[in-house]
């Protein structure tokens, strides 16, 4: 019979190099020699213990015992692939930019502004994200929500205060020829 | 490689062929098998003069050369190029043969490299390479000599939230300028920014109350300019009838709350 | 300053997580203070020390560092999956010896060495194995592409750099009757 010591070492070889979780069946072909299932059962379970309190642990899933990076440390491994963050589009910055200058503001003073309708998602997504909320109502027919940004917003943005946003001059630079 | 020739290299017709050429002369019926063994005609003689010690001036050249030639048209368009090359390269040994054999004098020969100098040269560089490839091919390779290690990560779909910069801000609403062509004048300043940023305070502070008392919308130490403009901004909600500001009458509390219909009120 | 175990641990994960070779610029990535390059080269070599003895070692190779399994435990893997990378034919062998050795090289340069025609099917293969790719071209009317081989093939042939590459050998007997 191998010895204990070379069945963990083959065991744990072949685990970390699997790529998938295997089966105690699986596991079994690996030896020559039969080994009973739960004699493999119980070197799994040494061999998991051998592992705790590493950055990697030996689990059982449902399709069989691998091995895979604790959740703890998926901060740093997320370091090493830093995807690029996604953009607001356009709409969506303008409507900001409006909320952040005239707040408080109702979706129509943003429409007006913009002119183009200001689609229910735009303000959800902006609200979601924690950067603007209804402060009021303006007292005309339908009653319209009046957004502001929050504090929220400031602190992502890194600003102390609203005057801290850069002024706008309009007519400094004109973008089109007027 | 060359150790695996003495066993049967292929089989021909159902018999293992072990016999493998003894010059360059190709027997006709091994010629498939013939092609495949070799790499082409510098591996072959390569061969010959490895096992056979052949020299390659004993190399009867014509009968070789009609031979090719009779090969190249046997075999027609599928295996014209190599047909070819094995044509050159009897051409090529033909072409030392006769240098060889040509009589010179004394001082050309001191002078003049031998004629089996390049061949040699061009033997030697394809050994090399071949040998190398051995190598390479023995060399432990990740897949077949060992496995590499691959534990699974929980690939955790963190959302990742757009970011957005100051300036950003800025271009966007500059995008906005220019599409509207402005035509009335906006003039946005620090100071028009900080009224707007305290009409979003006070209006949050009015919110869950009914009415509050105005001086409690006023920090005293914040100092004068943040009155003045707290002040304004109460002055500019009431403008844009987004707050009310009411007193029963003289020298009475000053009162603020948000301009909202009553019957909604009664409803909450 | 984090503790040395927790470095550790850290790139232990990282690596065995990461599927590929990974550098000591990337492994700096892990960490959000600064880590000087020298110190993680020795944590890495404290790393590779504790994995002696085991079915699976630390190595360098030249696209970085790696966790994979000794050749010696090859024999009990390949029980659980019978088929192997495919064979290369002789001709493959001597193209890649050819393009490995002289570098960058035309397929020109390669026929005249191997004297017979190099097939594009021959090329394919060693490119689509990603041993080999196109690194310019020479400027000669065709201007034919130059092969030259790639970090993924001395990683493949466990190597830091080409000049691990075995050493050119000749036949042992001269070739001409001397």
């Amino acid at each position: 019979m191998r010895n204990l010591k070379e069945v963990k070492l083959i065991l744990e070889t072949a685990l970390l190099t699997a790529g998938e979780p295997m089966t105690v069946a699986e596991l079994k072909k690996l030896f020559d020699e039969d080994i009973a299932a739960d004699a493999l059962r119980k070197v799994l379970e040494e061999l998991r213990q051998d592992w705790v309190g590493r950055g990697v642990e030996l689990t059982l899933v449902a399709s069989g015992w691998r091995f895979q990076a604790r959740p703890e440390y998926q901060k740093y491994l997320d370091r090493l692939s830093p995807e690029k963050p996604p953009k607001y589009s356009r709409a969506v910055l303008e409507t900001l930019a409006i909320i952040a200058y005239k707040q408080p503001v109702t979706r129509g003073d943003i429409e007006e502004i913009r002119g183009v309708t200001v689609s229910s998602q735009i303000l959800k997504t902006l609200e979601e994200r924690g950067w603007i909320d209804v402060v009021g109502h303006r007292e005309v027919p339908g009653r319209p929500a009046l957004y502001a940004t929050t504090k929220g917003f400031l602190d992502d943005l890194n600003l102390r205060s609203l005057s801290e946003l850069p002024p706008l001059e309009e007519g400094e630079k004109p973008l089109l020829p007027v | 490689m060359t150790e695996a020739l003495a066993e049967p290299i292929a089989k021909l017709y159902g018999q293992p062929l072990t016999e493998l050429p003894q010059d360059l002369y190709i027997p006709p019926e091994a010629l498939e098998v013939f092609l495949e063994t070799f790499e082409g005609p510098l591996d072959l003689l390569l061969y010959l003069i490895r096992k056979h010690n052949l020299d390659i001036l004993d190399i009867p050249m014509a009968r070789l050369t009609r031979q090719y030639m009779e090969y190249v048209e046997a075999m027609g368009a599928a295996q014209l190029d190599l047909a070819a090359e094995y044509l050159l390269m009897a051409a090529w040994l033909t072409e030392i043969k006769s240098r060889m054999l040509l009589p010179r004098p004394e001082a050309a020969i001191e002078d003049e490299e031998d004629p089996r100098a390049e061949l040699t040269r061009r033997l030697l560089e394809y050994e090399q390479m071949k040998l190398a490839g051995q190598r390479l091919d023995s060399q432990p390779q990740a897949g077949r000599d060992f496995a590499l290690v691959e534990v699974w990560v929980e690939k955790v779909v963190q959302e990742r939230l757009p970011e957005v910069a100051m300036d950003d801000l800025v271009q966007a609403w500059k995008a906005i300028l220019a599409k509207a062509k402005v035509t009335r004048h906006h003039k946005i300043t620090r100071e028009e920014l900080s009224v707007r940023e305290h009409m979003t305070r006070v209006l949050r502070f009015l919110q869950d109350r009914e009415f509050v008392p105005f001086d409690e919308l006023f920090n005293p130490e914040a100092g004068v300019p943040e009155l003045v403009v707290t002040f304004l901004a109460v002055l500019e909600l009431v403008k844009e009838k987004l707050a009310l500001v009411s007193q029963q009458e003289a020298y009475a509390p000053i009162y603020v709350r948000h301009n909202q219909v009553i019957t909604e009120e009664a409803d909450a």
